[in-house]
């Protein structure tokens, strides 16, 4: 089922969110590892999600709840460390975790999701629940044993998982040449006997469309599917590490930059559907959200030392006498 | 229904097994996943639970805990068994890393109600490789809960206790006491506390703080030592985190001498961590140095005979008492 | 290269080796697990292997060493704990390693010698030898993260290794289709970029010409393969383990037994050249061999608790006083 | 050629790559491995050493460690850059099952030249994933030697005689320390002794035994005890395992108090071990309470206020050295 207007729009809605989102952060906080580039793949993938569907994801969270529609005042607090923070400040960029929108896990343990979104399948499959749950993960953490043992023990009880690479081509500075033996993900599928699909990740529409088949799949008990979305990071690893060579030319960043920025590109595509004053509407829209959620997140309270002990055990051990006050 | 008081003769591995069975039978959220769980005691759940909730997992240990913690952050109560206790260094990173952090990390939008089973077979000539007592692997990382239990009813009703607890919880079960037999309570609601040692025999003259398969030599050996005149209370731990003090405290107070028994090699032992505690918060009650009765630092060799020295015995407890009192 | 009349009934000596020092183990020592219904797998392969080239195997470890053709007598000391023993007693049944012949490590936790035997890759192709590292493990295996971790790298960096499948359908009681997405071993080999042969693992020559193959690559610089042996184990998992369950059929277990013992059928085709009066010489001469080597051990000492105490370090630390007496 | 007495001001990061690079020259068998390891400091060793001998390996870590092991028994003598120290826990099962077993377990027959870096990463806002300070994770393992410096020579003479070492050698280092620059020996045979603990500070009324980036926190704590007229004596542990139980318990028969502050969670600590062994093999000197001062049992938190406030201060040493003075 293609999507109609009202979604097209709120796809871009997601992508621009998280562009602007991450530049709020280079301008305000300057913390983290920003998905701008990749916004087309992240966006394309949610879309094809119900909000009660699960998500896991990576060090590079602050994309994946954006994308599945969370509210975006606790995610920027949650980077400026404050107590309103969805994770009350405690979680910070690598872990931005919105629950309510099914969003399990963002694990900076690279290759962690796998065996959690492998969970939440075999959740849904025993509670006989429809829900689907899709993993997202960096080309680097293939390489990871836990991709293997996941995907297969996903493969073997048909579990409603969609394992979803956001290839952006690189590991910090290591080339997916230089470190997978074949360097096509997709191609690894055909081991565990489930589909492998690769896709342009610049293409938000196209990732929606192979991403809807794999969710559909899902849900009829077919078992899961792994899908490998061509995308690129436009900035550094992470905005707080230093660099010291050069894996990547200039060009090819600069190509990528001009070329194949996926909210231009399906910007065009939009506006060729006329629905340019759509648009505009939607990107005042969305930078009056961002502005405010800078201001909230600014205005909010830290945490406290209590919210450490509180946010322990469900059902709290209590701090010895004298460590609650630290 | 099941009367209150009712009993069962059970072995320590049998009752392992009906904890499970209840609770499955209780909670149809609760599942069981391992590797060929049938041959490590739950043949006899295939009778009654089906393949959805019984899971012969592939050989994959980090992910199929990390499965059983994704299926626990989402509705069910998984119990996942780690067979042997060497394999949980495959899936420390699941454990410590998601397991343990995970409520926290996301500032309690989470909770985490895994169970991972784990036995220690040492006395077994499997040698190195399989004959780990990791119990302080998880200690240092908090987030967990940690128990070891050395009877059958406390086998059965801590499983219990711990299958219904909402945080996860890492057990350690001893095979050599797989084959003991007592009476254990047959109420289906029959718990026992996480966090409460036992005080097995009282006696005024030392402390021995027995942990897992322990327990058997130091109850020999401080009914070898009444003989002597010696009085040991020997505190069985069963709950490794969070560490009952109060219970050790209040027996150093009164005896003045500690012996801690355990089974891991001595560096960085539980016994290490209760010798700690003791000389920080009981220091003033201890009239003799504490004696940790331990596992040599040198691996578990395949020859029998070498390898029962290296564990704890009656008389090497006798001994430790002795050098003390 | 094929191997010539003296190799091949080399080769059929390194089997019945393995298969009666089995069977002495059963009447004189019942524990371990057994390669009884594998030999034609593991001589095939170590046939094609130099004395100085690697191997690494797995907790099913008697097979590897006497396949190497390492010195019987240490193996059977070993086992009963003596000693004498190629690892003094303190290794036992999982761990028969002979590093006289290469071997570096049984490891008894599964997929445990994926990694270690890419190193043995490593090491060779660092300091410019033209050894090769031969890595036997289990169906069961193939789902540790450490198989897709190691074969990648074997892969990324060409390493010289040859990954060998003793594919014997079950791990423990848990068969191949049941806990393999896609159950065809060779298979996993495209997702690393590697080739992945299937081979009769009751067949000792064309397993030994297969993995002569590979070794060629290896050697030339190519890089790693994937060896998928089929084979089938004719005994229990373990004759230590009380298995309470019926998961393969009885008749399965005869056909093998009857129609598909490695031995036999090898037996058979050596007869065919010629050779029977050879062969009940090399029978009679095995017989001998174990005979004595069960002797050996019998009669071989008990280790001593200063045994595990010098074991630990090169440079020994020493027994904490009163330690070294326990 | 170098002179005997010559230094060089090095920061800490910098003196752990200047001694992987005189080792590497030294010495062809060894190897750095681990991944994109130019960017934690090694950059300008690919100036002079190749792809050969410099990996940058896949995100594979109980793998890479793994093939360090192989590599290790083999021929080479491998150092292996696990970066982050909560990924150890991913390669424990290497570590823990085959580095430090697989000598015993072949009867000797083999040695592991092999060492394992990696770093503890708290004080950087990078929350619960990636700032442990594991220190005792192998602890409890024998067959395993155990680093953490905490001073630039420390960090260079240590690795160096790490390498140099024919056992396998996990060695902590602290970012926390990486900016603190000192002179440094350049004399290529520096070497610091693995198991022996640096007495920092002489004293005689209270022993401070102090774990990695502690150090400057202790050092300034007795400087201001000492304005008050009470004189610590502050040690530098430097080697984990295994214990110079000597240097410690020497000070503790003199000071009669004993300190230890360890940044990782405070059960099952370090410091629970020296805390356990002064209350067995000191006990008869101790004349106050053993104190821990280390972090509390909740995970690292983002937010960087509070993170602070896990960790060992100046202000932590002093209250804890009031309280038993
Ligand atoms: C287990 C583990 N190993 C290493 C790291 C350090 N690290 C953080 S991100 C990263 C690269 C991940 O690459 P990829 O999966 O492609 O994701 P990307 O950063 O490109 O989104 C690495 C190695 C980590 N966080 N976790
Ligand atoms: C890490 C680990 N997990 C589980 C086990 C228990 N175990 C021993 S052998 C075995 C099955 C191995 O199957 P396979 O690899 O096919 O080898 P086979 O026994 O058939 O030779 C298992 C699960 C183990 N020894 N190590
Ligand atoms: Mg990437
Ligand atoms: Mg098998």
């Amino acid at each position: 089922m293609p999507l109609d207007r009202a979604q097209q729009l709120e796809m871009f809605r997601r992508m621009l969110r998280i562009r602007l989102f991450e530049e709020a952060l280079i301008a305000h906080n300057p913390v983290g590892h920003l998905s701008i580039g990749q916004e087309g793949a992240i966006a394309g993938a949610c879309m094809a999600l119900r909000d009660d569907d699960y998500v896991t994801g990576t060090h590079r969270s602050h994309g994946h709840p954006i994308g599945k529609g969370a509210e975006i005042g606790p995610l920027m607090a949650e980077i400026f460390g404050k107590r309103t923070g969805i994770c009350k400040g405690l979680g910070g960029s690598m872990h931005l975790t919105d629950t309510k929108l099914g969003l399990i896990c963002e694990s900076a343990i690279v290759g962690g999701g796998f065996p959690l979104a492998t969970g939440a399948g075999l959740s849904a499959q025993v509670r006989g629940s429809d829900q689907v749950s899709l993993c997202f993960f960096g080309d680097g953490a293939v390489n990871q044993g836990t991709f293997s043992e996941s995907v297969n023990m996903g493969a073997v009880w048909k579990l409603p998982v969609i394992y979803f690479c956001e290839n952006n081509g690189y590991a910090v500075t290591t080339p997916v040449e230089k470190s997978h033996g074949q360097p096509e993900i997709a191609r690894r599928a055909d081991g565990y006997g489930i589909p492998g699909v690769v896709v342009d990740g610049q293409d938000a529409e196209a990732v929606h469309a192979v991403t809807l088949e794999a969710v559909e799949r899902a849900r009829a008990g077919e078992g899961p599917t792994l899908i490998e979305a061509k995308t690129y990071r436009f900035d550094e690893h992470s905005n707080r590490l230093a660099i010291p060579i050069e894996y990547r030319s200039k060009e090819e960043i600069e190509h990528h930059r001009n070329e194949r920025d996926p909210i231009t590109l399906y910007r065009a595509v939009l506006q060729t559907r006329d629905l340019l004053s759509e648009i505009e509407a939607i990107e005042a829209e969305v930078r009056t959200t961002i502005d405010e959620a800078v201001e909230f997140a600014k205005a909010s309270p830290e945490p406290e030392m209590s919210d450490l002990w509180d946010s322990m055990y469900v059902n709290p051990i209590s701090a010895p006498a004298g460590e609650g006050e630290l | 229904m099941t009367m209150r008081n009712a009993t069962q003769k059970l072995s320590y591995l049998q009752a392992i097994v009906e904890a499970q069975r209840e609770e499955m039978r209780r909670d149809e959220r609760v599942i069981l996943m391992g590797e060929d769980i049938a041959v490590y005691g739950a043949q006899s759940l295939f009778d009654e639970f089906d393949n959805k909730r019984l899971r012969n997992t592939p050989i994959s240990e980090n992910s199929f805990v990390g499965v059983g913690v994704g299926a626990a952050l989402t509705g069910l109560r998984p119990i996942v068994d780690l067979t042997i206790a060497s394999f949980c260094y495959l899936a420390s990173d699941q454990i410590i890393n998601q397991a343990a952090k995970l409520r926290f990390m996301t500032g309690a939008q989470l909770a985490v109600p895994l169970v991972v089973r784990t036995s220690t077979f040492y006395n077994n000539r499997t040698a190195a490789q399989h004959a780990d007592r990791p119990y302080p692997l998880f200690m240092n990382t908090p987030g967990l809960k940690v128990l070891a239990p050395s009877t059958a009813s406390d086998a059965k009703g801590l499983l219990k206790a711990a299958i219904r607890d909402d945080d996860p919880v890492v057990i350690f079960e001893d095979i050599n006491l797989w084959g003991k037999k007592e009476e254990v309570p047959t109420d289906e609601d029959f718990l026992v506390p996480i966090g409460k040692a036992a005080v097995r025999r009282e006696g005024g003259d030392v402390t021995i703080v027995s942990i897992a398969g322990c327990l058997p030599h130091a109850l020999s050996a401080a009914d070898a030592l009444a003989k002597d005149g010696v009085e040991a209370e020997v505190i069985d731990l069963r709950t490794i985190v969070p560490l009952d003090k109060e219970t050790i405290l209040t027996s150093v107070a009164k005896t003045g001498r500690l012996i801690v028994a355990d089974n891991s090699h001595k560096v960085g032992s539980v016994a290490s961590e209760i010798a700690a505690v003791v000389s920080e918060e009981g220091f003033e009650s201890l009239k003799r140095p504490i004696q940790r009765v331990a596992a040599p630092q040198v691996h578990v060799p395949y020859n029998a005979a070498l390898e029962k020295r290296l564990f704890v015995s009656k008389d090497r407890i006798i001994d430790a008492v002795r050098a003390i009192t």
